[in-house]
């Protein structure tokens, strides 16, 4: 390479930089700012108890035994209640997809963090409803 | 399978030329299994690294087959001939012993560190065989045998009815 | 080394809280600035992975594996997909074969982005340890816009993938895939054309191609050393879709040093292999063809698989990543699965390739190497 | 025989001796008062003293400028706003916003820092020496901030006026910042050495390696203003530079006075004293509290002191623009600088040690004496450039 063509390198580099001071930054203002979540994001879960049958079939399919089924409690015919443990939760998706009766999604809300290790132990009150927006999800309407 | 030069094949053949107890089985592609006596583990693995000039030591474990039988397979990868030769190993006993090949292959070092620590499967005249991945506390307990009880109450927690029991071994009903 | 050299040596822990040994440690053993012994040590990580697989179905066992390496995630979960597909003898439709090349060469170059700004931190320079990162986030945002997690995609399953590509996703997949195209320039003027990089990793960490064979190193970290071995190429899975285009293995000849291999070159290794995967995903992408990305009976299938044995092997980012199983009669679950991780060797040969080599190029040395500790630790 | 000396019996009158006990504790006493007062009396005057010294108005003034402008006061909100605009300058190369939360663009991050930092619990090693580990940070700090005194601020208003007045500036003050900051590596060893740890040692005796390679390199390249303006007093050779900047004469010294201060510093790319991937912060690595506060703060203080003298001895000091005064083209011309310093150390990566000596022997040290030989040739042979040179 020899020094001149070192210099030149150096001066590139420089250059590089000086440029990189004067842009925008690439990070968001996070509290205040947002980045975009696109609709398949795999946030926490919403149980729509109304189309649920009990079947299991999530439970069956959770690799983490997340889930918790209380068949037992009925608010409809003959659906029964979830217990998402979001200690354990890996959001691998397969609950949501084995579900054929369209009784459970996924939000884009991910960020759940809690001051208290049980208030991340949805129960079935709190996975059927959502708190902040969007409080509309596929069609149903949570609160 | 063909019998090209530099196939897996002509290896096997080769091994069994020299070694008649060792079979030979293909396996689909270019890949061929020897089941190889436990003594003969050091001849044929020295004899794999002159026949093959680039034999990548790929993998090494062992498998539990309960009551006291275990299973070591060895394979061993060839970019030139594009071929997979897999060795496999039967052993007997409790704490089965076998010879380390980890100074032909020092790739297989670690392998075996690893197998000796999960399975409690010796190694005469390995180098270093402090525990790899294990604390200390867990020293003698072979995690990865099928006779180490993991907990399972976790799936009691699901509400669900218990797991049917695992199918047993070959061989066995229960 | 003579015995009463190592009277006056200094032993020096590097991890397991160190700055940038993220969960490993490696005991060196120092004489003056050099180093004459190193000892790596692992399993900082160690969560049993395997006993973790034998109890799992195996619909269930790539969400395990995925997680072991989250840089590469969908290249770590394929190989167990690949065994249990080998198992239950599945047939994936064309759509799913190539859908899953062109992810897991996106996830490879997301691979190495991640590793561009790792390695430029080990050097010392933290402008370069957050440029490729900002690439990086935008491959996460179309692994995210496809699958819904950024990191653990687990995107294939037995008998095909789980989501279908939609127009989105195509369109972020091309701003990330043309952003990193048009960085490369600058990276490499960041890297390679760096004079203060050169003389930090040219002749460090050398070794030859006879070397890397016995310790059982793969990938990137032998094709720099100028053997193309590479499981795409030499046996590549069938129900991926390496064979239905043309495409060149990259290897790096060294005129100063041929059939060796130094920091140096591995970089430069990478930077072609980033080159690949963009020209096999512009070669794939029109060749995708309408149909299911799943064949119907798969599920029925993977639910129990016959007695066998399967070995599933995929070129990860890091080198070859397999998993062997072996599978009883109506096994809901495998009797035995092995991974085998591609750092295992590469984090087992810096006991060989770092004696001999000054303090300071520690970092270098296993920086250039790709070390990833759960690929050992499992 | 006991009990008798030499033939006859010695003869002890207790009460005799128990009477003169008194004035013997009396005396004592008047003893330790006279130390006292004496004391009490000698501090007094030196009070006195001072207080008489002070009320002169040239001492006066010199303790106003010594204390608050340019002095201390003003280097400790330059230092804040330093650390500040680093830190901002760093975030954007790296693409990201930097201290954003606290005050207007985060201007009081740096309080909320320091005032997390001095809240941590100080954690000594048991191998450590406590009272070095306790009172070296605060002695490299001192170290550090004496060089400022000699800045030329301003041509009437810096802390050592001009020379020929009273508490001028000396005639070797250029001598004497290299004299001081020699002793900035010694304290690094020292603290790499006293806080017993093998990171923070190899630390250590990478810093000395620093100086070691980075110093002659510095002091040659400073020769070149020096011997121009034919003085070696810091405020003699701002004053030269009238007519001309020494950068148009000596570019090359300024890059390489550059580059030796930064390995000086030991900053980025030349950080192999505090290189986090190998030997987790060199010998900072023990240092916890608000001993790390000042560390950190001193570090910065370096670095501004090396940006203020490049700006005297190459860019002409408090010269520039006339309409304004001489302290704000020199904090503008410093700022410059310091952009420029940091926007230097943070494009490179981080050099061996050896190739830091490398660096500095095979290339600055003959870089930097071509540059001198060549203005020495110019001056020989252009008669008309020596009235530019020295100045008015």
């Amino acid at each position: 390479m020899g020094f001149v063509g070192n210099l030149g390198d150096i001066f590139r580099i420089l250059k590089h930089v000086f440029r990189q001071v004067f842009r925008r930054p690439f990070t968001y203002f996070y509290p205040w700012e947002d980045r975009p979540y696109p609709e398949t994001t795999r946030g926490r879960h919403i149980h729509v108890r109304e189309t649920c049958t009990g079947c299991a079939q999530c439970v069956r399919a959770c690799p983490v035994a997340a889930i918790h089924i209380d068949k037992e409690d009925k608010k409809f015919e003959k659906d029964c209640a979830l217990t998402f443990d979001y200690t354990r939760c890996i959001f691998c998706g397969d609950c949501v997809r084995s579900c054929r009766f369209e009784a459970l999604f996924h939000t884009p809300i991910v960020d759940i963090s809690e001051g208290d290790r049980e208030d991340l132990i949805y129960g079935p009150d709190k996975i059927t409803t959502l708190d902040r927006d969007p409080l509309e999800w596929r069609g149903w309407r949570f609160r | 399978m063909s019998d090209t030069p530099g196939s897996a094949s002509t290896v096997a053949r080769a091994v069994i030329n020299k070694y008649p107890k060792i079979e030979s089985k293909p396996l689909d592609g270019n890949k061929v299994e020897l089941v190889v006596p436990i003594e003969k583990i050091r001849d044929v693995v020295a004899m794999l690294d002159e026949e093959i000039s680039d034999a990548l030591p790929e993998s090494m474990f062992g498998v539990d087959l309960t009551e006291n039988k275990y299973e070591l397979i060895y394979i061993f990868w060839s970019h030139l001939g594009k071929m997979l030769i897999q060795l496999r190993v039967q052993l007997e006993g409790e704490t089965p012993e076998i010879e380390s090949v980890a100074d032909i292959f020092p790739g297989l070092e670690w392998h075996e560190r690893e197998t000796h620590e999960l399975f409690g499967i010796g190694f005469k005249n390995h180098p270093d065989l402090r525990p790899l991945l294990l604390p200390e506390e867990l020293e003698g307990q072979f995690p990865l045998r099928k006779s180490f009880k993991t907990d399972r109450s976790r799936m009691d927690e699901t509400g669900l009815p218990k797991p049917k029991p695992r199918p047993a071994p070959r061989g066995e009903s229960s | 080394m003579s015995p009463d050299i190592l009277d006056e040596s200094c032993v020096i822990w590097f991890g397991p809280q160190h700055v940038s040994a993220h969960g490993w440690a490696a005991k060196l053993t120092l004489v003056g600035d050099y180093i004459v012994e190193c000892d790596p040590n692992a399993g900082y990580f160690h969560r049993s992975a395997e006993k973790c697989l034998e109890f799992r179905n195996f619909r269930q066992g790539s969400m395990i594996l995925e997680r072991i390496c989250m840089m590469e995630a969908f290249l770590g979960e394929y190989p167990y997909i690949a065994a249990v597909e080998k198992i239950a003898d599945l047939e994936v439709p064309e759509r799913a074969k190539i859908m899953r090349t062109i992810m897991m060469e996106f996830n490879r170059i997301h691979s190495y982005q991640f590793w561009f700004g790792q390695f430029a931190g080990e050097l010392g320079l933290f402008a370069m340890l957050l440029w490729p990162w900002v690439d990086r986030e935008y491959s996460l945002d179309a692994f995210e816009q496809l699958t819904g997690s950024r990191h653990t995609v687990s995107y294939a399953t037995p008998g095909g993938v789980k989501y279908d590509f939609t127009p989105k996703f195509l369109s972020k997949m091309d701003i990330a895939l043309s952003r990193c195209r048009n960085r490369m320039p600058l990276f490499d003027d960041m890297l390679a054309g760096s004079p203060t990089f050169r003389l930090r990793a040219e002749g460090v960490g050398q070794y030859t191609a006879k070397q890397a064979l016995k310790w059982g190193l793969s990938g990137p970290n032998i094709k720099a050393c100028g053997i193309p071995m590479d499981l795409r190429k030499d046996d590549p899975d069938p129900n991926l879709a390496y064979d239905m285009i043309d495409w060149e293995v990259p290897t790096i000849h060294n005129e100063d040093h041929p059939g060796e291999c130094d920091a140096f070159d591995r970089l430069h290794q990478r930077f072609k292999e980033i080159e690949t995967s963009l020209d096999i995903i512009e070669k794939l992408l029109p060749l995708l063809p309408e149909g299911p990305i799943i064949d119907p009976k798969a599920r029925g299938k993977a639910n129990r698989l016959p007695e066998g044995e399967g070995y599933g092997r995929v070129e990860g980012a890091r080198g070859i990543t397999t998993v062997w199983l072996k599978t009883m009669e109506k096994a809901q679950t495998p009797w035995r699965a092995k991974i085998r991780g591609p750092c295992f060797a590469s984090y087992y040969s810096l006991k060989h390739i770092v004696p001999g080599a000054r303090f300071a190029d520690f970092p270098a040395i296993f920086g250039s190497l790709d070390p990833y500790p759960g690929w050992w630790d499992r | 025989m006991v009990g008798s000396l030499g033939g006859y019996d010695m003869q002890f009158d207790f009460f005799t001796w128990f009477g003169g006990l008194w004035d013997w504790i009396y005396g004592i006493l008047l003893w330790f008062w006279a130390i006292i007062k004496w004391l009490g009396i000698w501090i007094l005057d030196i009070i006195d003293g001072i207080w008489i010294l002070a009320s002169i108005p040239e001492n006066f003034m010199f303790l106003f400028r010594a204390i608050i402008m340019p002095g201390l006061i003003f280097l400790l909100l330059a230092l804040i706003f330093t650390i500040w605009f680093t830190r901002k300058i760093w975030a954007r190369i790296q693409d990201r916003r930097g201290p954003t939360h606290l005050g207007k663009y985060g201007g009081y991050q740096l309080f909320a820092d320091a005032i997390k930092l001095m809240g941590k619990e100080i954690i000594i090693p048991d191998k450590a020496k406590a009272w070095l580990y306790r009172i070296l940070p605060s002695l490299l700090l001192v170290i550090v901030l004496i060089p400022f005194a000699f800045i030329p601020w301003d041509p009437y208003w810096n802390i050592m006026g001009p020379p020929g007045a009273a508490y001028g500036d000396l005639s070797v003050s250029l001598v004497l910042v290299f004299a001081l900051l020699t002793a900035v590596p010694v304290f690094s060893l020292l603290i790499g050495w006293v806080t017993g740890s093998k990171y923070s040692l190899i630390g250590g005796f990478r810093a000395a390696n620093n100086q070691f390679a980075a110093e002659i390199p510095m002091v040659i390249s400073s020769v070149g203003p020096a011997m121009l303006a034919g003085s070696l007093s810091l405020f003699s050779i701002v004053a030269a530079q009238t007519s001309i900047w020494y950068i148009v004469l000596l570019p090359i010294n300024f890059a390489t006075f550059m580059v030796a201060s930064i390995a000086s510093v030991g900053t980025f790319p030349f950080d192999a004293p505090v290189a986090d991937s190998e030997i987790i912060f060199g010998w900072r690595t023990e240092l916890s509290g608000i001993y790390f506060t000042v560390i950190y703060f001193a570090e910065f203080a370096e670095q501004m002191l090396y940006s203020a003298l490049m700006v005297s001895l190459f860019l002409g000091g408090f010269n520039g623009l006339p309409f304004l005064p001489g302290i704000v083209n020199f904090i503008i011309k410093w700022l410059v600088v310091y952009f420029i310093f940091t926007v230097v150390t943070s494009s490179f990566y981080r050099l061996r040690q050896d190739q830091i000596v490398h660096l500095c022997w095979k290339y600055l040290i003959p870089l930097s004496i071509l540059n001198v030989v060549l203005v020495m040739f110019a001056m020989a042979y252009l008669p008309w450039l020596v009235p530019l040179v020295v100045g008015g």
